[in-house]
């Protein structure tokens, strides 16, 4: 299938609201006081627009892909790795940016890039932003690392306390890293690999496997098996870093000279949206510069504007590069592999998300 | 009471199968209003598959069961005016004493005070009042036993099903409640069906007993008919103990065609030196085994053809015209009886008595 | 009401449809044919883009699951696993299971059947990271191993199978329990008064008698155990089960999914064939 | 059996350890919930009713107990019904297939709940077209939590024999009238036991929720994973697993006081 | 075989209490070599008890148990040579028959094909050879009895322990096995210690017998001696039926001090026309009920003082010399007995069978 033929081609005004509208979205996206009545970002949206909110959160992409498949959500919070097999397969309606006024002021260097534009068409308002980074025990890991190579090349130095983002789209990791270290493998883009490219890949997150104590997906885990010393070294957020208690473990968190791969979210709407203008209502208002400052301080990531830095607690843009053009030129932003080449080769095939899903639960094992 | 002059109970034909056991195997039999009507046979005779059909918990292959002039062939247990006292008693654990007595009251519809009063009544029938307020598990087997009556009998059934009430009883405490069931059953004038496999029982207490064997009925009588004329040799043989002389032993010792029962009581052992009396048919013997039984001995004697003949020497009180001293094991006696005491067998039925 | 009873006590055909209908038809509505249709989409395949069904029978998934090491890998994994923890179980709960009928007084029976019930409440996610904090460095085993000289084991195989022991651990024994409460004292007087020793009773004699109730109490833990993947994201460290291949899957492929699934299925199938013949079902 | 002194020394010291083993995790969420450390170092660092303080005022957390307690309470209504008439039609008759319809019911509980959940899922939403949700939630539980009911109800329906319906029937109780009086009284225990099981099954599935719960629906253990992927909420899922294994302990006393025999609860987990 | 030649089980003041209860109190009971030992008593009454001390399934709280010369008060079971037939058979379900009976051999370590054969002999010995290869749920109750009573002599023990091995057969089928296990007594000169609640099986098995009666032995001796001579009115109502006159009865109705038993067979009835026979004591009455039993008619007679005598009238073959017709009820008749046949009962247990 090529790209969406059951998009519905975007609206041009809009109309009353329905009254209700259904999200699904990462935890700590869609806060309504319930898990911290400090925590509220929906209550004044509902009094403000009379759309009831029902919030569904999930854990991972795939299981994002098959909630939204079955047509009950009319917003979706999706990371790059999801975003593309929406368009796809026709569940993301294309987005009249015009309608949502808290567009304009958001950083251009997230506007139409590939994991929300297709052929200049826009799916959706970019969210927050953050990179993986690379943390360390500064205690155990010595010298202070500077490249990947830690995680990779240097694993076995601290075997079993080693770890790594649970899911296949890690495997970007390992291609950013052998686009650096392995030009001869002609990786242009890590979400843009052919066979023989992904097969690299595989097989250094196949040796970095023996080193890798436990994988995490989720801050719990990472944060806690870091302040216990389970794991020494690996990936995480600048969230997790922050959460760290210092004294339990002495972390640093570093972009690394090869950079990194990251993440920035996408608020997208149901082609089969019964409330569509509830979601353009939610899209601008998580999108208004308090309301995002608010929730991406929340999750631990970049706001999506400078306005809102200004709401932002003291230090949160700076500790998190908010606007950082030049920190931003060094992520690869999550993106949905498939199969026509992301970086435009025409002459071979490129692995898709099933491909590298299979890759993954090989190299685990 | 006959049974033909209002026959309560009435069994045409009636024939239940499981599987390939033949349960009841075309049984006709009529039950007269107020009988005391007992059924008597080994364990697997069918005598509880007869009473279920009665009450209707099965459902015969063939025939037709009348109560009264009505055919309930056809009916549900509960639309039956019969009740059964089970053999297990099957009270109800969760209610207490007298609302067990008066469920069958309750489900009538009858008012509370009513069916209360009317159960307390059935209760003091049972001479049970005073543990209306317990749990059946709270009381011993013979009053669980007597409730299970109460129950059954609070609603004035037409008919009165008993399975084998008293088997789960000891024998001391079986022998009271026997008197008990005959004295409720005269006073309520209902009709008993009595289920046993103790032919004692049966004997004191019905006043007709059928004798069962593989689904049917082999022999139908008053006590006494049973008892001392038993038609074959397994109605012998099972209602108390008999001296059975098959064909070939009634020519050898008795010298006569045919089959004989002779019961042990009607032995008379004398000494081999006394002389026969005028008319008695005699033959010697020696005694292998004398077991004493309380009223007397049980003599096991071995004639001299190797025939095995028992005899019940009662002991009787000083009184007695006969009261002598029991002969002892190794004794070679006389044993000797009247023709008339000989019962004749009928030829066809001449095999054990089967436990299925 | 009496003239439907009447009706329905001669007719015992539909007396039992009546019974049968309700939860049979939710059995087999709701059950069998949602799992029907989940293994007929194991011989189905998906465009890879669009994720759409593609509803073309194809033995591709049978084909790569049985042909590839990995799902071999994972399954022995995991079947090693679910054993592991039934055996741990039952040996746990053959002598505690005999404590609690047969020497422990009638009143602290039904205080030990509480204390077994009782952790069936604590929430599993809640169980499985108690022993994540257990486990990890720093944490109480590590602590109090460190008194002894002995270490925590870490996250990882050993891992699973403590902790999916500890958490199927009551399913195990209050079975066990109820079967030695169904040995009756006198089979026991019986044994010894034949001149067994109390070991040689409890081998010939008791074992046998609770073997439908370890076993019933085994399907709890090995079919628990098989299709487990939360426990194994807490405490597995990098390891992975059939559950995770499906879970992984389940979003992006359903007809791989739904073949990776056989293989539990299969295998489950195939203990509870194997017990059927101990009675173990009737048991349950 | 003649037990030497030292083998029931031996058995009870055994027993006791696998009861402070069984107790010991528990025992650490307690601790746990007062520690001031998020992380799970030993020995706790400090003294703290912070996260007590914030579950009392945490809204998602009660309103996900409510909804599971909803959830477990309709499904355990279903699976009583529907255990209790496969209980009496397994128990009082004999009809071809049985056999499989014994296995039938097991099988929802013995395969993963993986595949009992994308099954269903899959099932809802593809097939048959139905919304997840609160509804398609309970259908999924119910499914899974008839064969605690239903062995419950067979074993006592054995146990018990069919003599007292007979007697019933026999003083005159129609069917539905014997059922009322004498059936259902007699089952009561076992109904409360598998009942009470079908509701601690219910309320702590998290992987079959996962795949059949709708948006909105959010249960208590959902509400527990979800809360994983929330920054500092960890100590908070402590506090409320606390209260509930605390709040737990009246409904199996009272399981336990109304049965005289103690196998009867035991039965109810299969 | 009297117990002090060779005693085999010897029990010296032994007593357990359970609770309150006193089941066994300070019990003294020697059991000779080759006895058949029956003990009688009703429900409750400790006989179980006692013998699960033998076994040494419960340990005495004080006192001392031999077995032969052994001392065996802390033995336990399998260290005794002792074996028991349950009441409930407890036969192992999952063992078939003939694993059943060979047990005890295969705990002994006999080898599996000398086990076999004697096991299969001792079934033969039952003659249960061809259900050898049965579970226990296939066999009917008898001949799971008989399957327990194999199981327990295979291992030739020196005392076979028999709980009411019986109580579950119904009566036909416990007459056969009454017959055969003193057969096996016999051959296998083994002592058995049986327990019963049924008078009429410990009267015709048992060489002694020791009536029970709350953890006492309350009298012990021969059959004969047990019926014959109760030496308490207890005694007297358990074992057997007994017209008993207490001290009041006695000095209205025998014009003498103490109490009395007098069996039902030793009363002779006669026509009021009829003289008394010399030296006999006569009271005369109205027939209130007569009941057939076969054997003979119970004959329920209310004197003019109110007391109720029961009178047995045996019948009798036709040489008899005294075989009459029975009186009916509503006759008026004399009841005569022999003053020899008045037992003179002790004053201290003059209280009724008690059911615990
Ligand atoms: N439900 C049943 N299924 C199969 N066979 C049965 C059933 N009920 C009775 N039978 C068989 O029918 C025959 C007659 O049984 P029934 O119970 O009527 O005998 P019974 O004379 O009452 O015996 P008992 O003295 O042991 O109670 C027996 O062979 C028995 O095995
Ligand atoms: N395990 C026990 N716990 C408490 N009391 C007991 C126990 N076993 C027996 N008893 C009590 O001890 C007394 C004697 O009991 P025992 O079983 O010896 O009587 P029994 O003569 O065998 O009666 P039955 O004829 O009913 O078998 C009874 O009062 C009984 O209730
Ligand atoms: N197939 C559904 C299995 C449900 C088992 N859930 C167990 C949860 C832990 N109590
Ligand atoms: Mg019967
Ligand atoms: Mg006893």
């Amino acid at each position: 299938g090529d790209d969406g033929d059951s998009s519905t081609g975007a609206v041009d005004k809009l109309g009353e609201n329905e009254g209700e509208v259904s999200i699904l979205a990462w935890p700590g996206y869609v806060e309504d006081g319930s898990t911290d009545p400090e925590v509220d970002w929906v209550s004044g949206f509902e009094k403000e627009t009379g759309c009831q909110v029902t919030a569904k959160v999930y854990g991972t992409s795939d299981e994002a892909f098959n909630l939204a498949k079955s047509g009950e959500y009319d917003v979706v919070a999706a990371s790059g790795d999801l975003t593309l097999r929406m368009v796809a397969a026709g569940e993301a309606a294309e987005v009249n940016t015009d309608l949502i006024p808290n567009y304009e002021g958001i950083y251009d260097f997230l506007k139409d890039r590939e994991w929300n534009t297709v052929d200049d068409k826009n799916y959706g308002i970019p969210h927050g932003y953050g990179a993986n980074l690379l943390m360390y025990n500064t205690k155990d890991v010595t010298p202070a690392p500077t490249s990947w190579k830690a995680v990779f090349e240097d694993a076995p130095k601290h075997k079993g306390q080693v770890t790594a983002y649970d899911s296949p789209i890690y495997i970007a990791d390992a291609a950013v890293y052998l686009m650096a270290h392995q030009p001869d493998l002609g990786i242009e883009n890590p979400y843009s690999l052919d066979e023989k490219q992904l097969a690299a890949a595989v097989d250094l997150l196949k040796s970095q496997r023996a080193s890798v104590g436990e994988y995490w997906s989720d801050y719990t885990k990472t944060q806690a098996s870091f302040e216990t010393g389970d794991t020494v070294v690996g990936t995480t957020w600048q969230v997790i870093a922050n959460l760290i208690d210092q004294k339990k473990a002495p972390v640093e968190a570093i972009l690394p000279s090869e950079g990194a791969t990251g993440w920035n979210d996408t608020w997208m709407i149901s082609s089969n949206s019964k409330s569509p203008n509830c979601a353009y209502a939610w899209l601008n208002h998580i999108s208004d510069p308090e309301v995002n400052a608010q929730a991406t301080e929340y999750f631990g990531e970049a706001p999506n504007s400078d306005k809102a830095c200004e709401f932002a607690s003291e230090g949160h843009c700076e500790t998190f590069h908010a606007g950082d053009e030049a920190y931003a030129e060094k992520i690869w932003f999550w993106n949905t592999p498939i199969n026509d080449c992301l970086d435009g080769r025409t002459d071979v095939e490129c692995t898709d998300y099933q491909d590298w899903t299979k890759a993954w639960s090989e190299i685990k094992g | 009471m006959g049974p033909t002059e209002s026959p309560q109970i009435q069994l045409d034909a009636v024939t239940k199968a499981y599987g390939d056991v033949m349960a009841v195997d075309a049984l006709d039999l009529t039950i007269g209003d107020g009988e005391f009507f007992s059924r008597l046979g080994p364990s697997g005779s069918g005598k509880t598959t007869v009473l279920r059909l009665i009450a209707g918990f099965e459902r015969a292959d063939s025939g037709m069961i009348r109560l009264g002039s009505e055919d309930v062939t056809a009916l549900a247990p509960f639309d039956r005016d019969v009740t059964t006292v089970f053999q297990d008693y099957a009270l109800f654990p969760h209610l207490n004493v007298l609302e067990n007595v008066a469920y069958g009251l309750r489900v009538r519809g009858v008012s509370k005070a009513e069916r209360s009063a009317r159960a307390r009544e059935a209760l003091a029938m049972v001479r049970l009042d005073h543990v209306a307020a317990r749990k059946p598990t709270e009381l011993s087997g013979g009053q669980r036993q007597r409730v299970a009556l109460a129950r059954a009998i609070v609603v004035r059934p037409r008919v009165l099903l008993l399975d084998e009430p008293l088997g789960a009883l000891d024998l001391k405490l079986r022998e009271q409640m026997q008197v008990e069931l005959k004295q409720i059953q005269r006073e309520l004038g209902i009709t008993f069906v009595f289920v046993t496999h103790d032919q004692e029982e049966a004997l004191t207490l019905s006043d007709r007993i059928a004798v069962f064997d593989r689904g049917r009925i082999v022999q139908l009588g008053t006590p006494k008919e049973i008892y001392e004329s038993p038609t074959s040799q397994y109605v012998a043989d099972f209602v108390g103990t008999s001296n059975v002389f098959d064909e070939q032993v009634s020519k050898r010792v008795l010298n006569m065609e045919g089959a004989f029962a002779l019961r042990p009581e009607k032995i008379l052992l004398s000494p081999v030196t006394a002389t026969a009396p005028a008319g008695a048919m005699t033959a010697a013997g020696v005694i292998t085994e004398s077991i004493y039984i309380g009223t007397g001995h049980r003599v096991h004697i071995e004639l001299e053809d190797g025939t095995r003949l028992v005899a019940l020497e009662q002991s009787r009180g000083a009184l007695h015209p006969d009261a002598a001293e029991p002969e002892s094991r190794g004794d070679r006696v006389v044993a000797s009886w009247s023709p008339g005491d000989l019962v004749p067998l009928g030829t066809g039925s001449s095999r054990d008595v089967q436990h299925r | 009401m009496s003239s439907i009873s009447s009706t329905l006590s001669r007719r015992p055909g539909i007396r039992l449809g009546l019974l049968l209908a309700a939860p049979l038809t939710w059995l087999v509505l709701v059950y069998v044919v949602a799992l029907a249709a989940l293994l007929v989409t194991a011989f189905w395949t998906i465009d890879s883009f669009t994720n759409e069904l593609e509803r073309t029978f194809t033995l591709d998934n049978v084909r790569e699951i049985t042909g590839e090491a990995l799902y071999r890998t994972v399954t022995l994994r995991t079947i090693g696993v679910a054993l592991l923890v039934t055996l741990i179980d039952c040996a746990i709960a053959l002598p505690v299971g005999f404590y609690m009928a047969k020497i422990a007084s009638r009143r602290s029976r039904h205080l030990l059947v509480i204390a077994f019930l009782m952790p069936l409440w604590a929430s599993y996610l809640v169980k499985a990271l108690a022993w994540r904090s257990l486990l990890s460095n720093g944490g109480l085993l590590d602590w109090a191993g460190g008194l002894v000289g002995l270490g925590t084991p870490g996250f990882g195989f050993t891992a699973i199978v403590l902790t999916q022991a500890y958490i199927w651990l009551p399913y195990v024994v209050l079975p066990v329990y109820a079967a030695y409460e169904r040995v009756p004292d006198s089979l026991l007087d019986a044994a010894g008064d034949l001149g067994a020793r109390p070991a040689l009773t409890f081998r010939t004699v008791v074992l046998p008698l609770v073997v439908p109730g370890l076993v019933a109490g085994s399907i709890f833990s090995f079919s628990l155990t098989m299709g487990d993947y939360i426990t194994v994201n807490i405490v597995g460290g990098a390891n992975q089960m059939l559950g995770n291949l499906v879970f992984i899957n389940s979003g992006s492929n359903l007809p791989l999914a739904a073949a990776i699934a056989l293989i539990p299925i299969v295998v489950i199938m195939i203990y509870l064939a194997l017990v059927r013949r101990t009675g173990a079902l009737e048991n349950l | 059996m003649t037990i030497s002194r030292t083998t029931r020394r031996l058995l009870a010291v055994v027993t006791g350890l696998v009861l402070a083993v069984l107790y010991a995790p528990l025992a650490l969420v307690v601790v746990n919930s007062f520690n001031t450390s998020q992380a799970l170092t030993w020995p706790p660092s400090g003294f703290t009713t912070e996260w007590w303080q914030r579950a009392a005022v945490n809204p998602g957390a009660h309103d996900a107990i409510r909804t599971s307690l909803v959830v477990a309470t309709c499904a355990t209504v279903l699976a009583l019904l529907l255990g209790t008439l496969l209980g009496l039609a397994m128990q009082r008759y004999s009809f071809f297939g049985k056999n499989t319809v014994n296995l039938l019911v097991i099988l929802p509980i013995a395969l993963p709940g993986i595949v009992t959940g994308i099954a269903l899922s899959n099932a809802f939403s593809s097939i048959l077209g139905i919304r997840l949700g609160f509804f398609t939630l309970v259908v999924a539980h119910a499914t899974f939590c008839i064969v605690t009911v239903f062995n419950n109800v067979q074993a006592r329906l054995r146990r018990m024999g069919g003599n007292l319906e007979e007697a019933s029937a026999d003083l005159g109780a129609g069917m539905w009238t014997t059922f009322r009086l004498v059936t259902l009284p007699q089952l009561r225990s076992a109904l409360l036991a598998g009942g009470l099981l079908a509701f601690a099954l219910s309320f702590d599935e998290i992987i079959v929720t996962t795949f059949a719960a709708g948006p909105g629906v959010t249960t208590l253990p959902v509400w527990i994973l979800t809360n994983l992927f929330r920054p500092g909420q960890a100590p908070i899922v402590n506090v409320v697993a606390v209260v509930m294994i605390v709040v737990s302990v009246a409904p199996i006393w009272l399981a336990q006081r109304l049965s005289s025999d103690p196998t009867d609860t035991t039965r109810a987990i299969h």
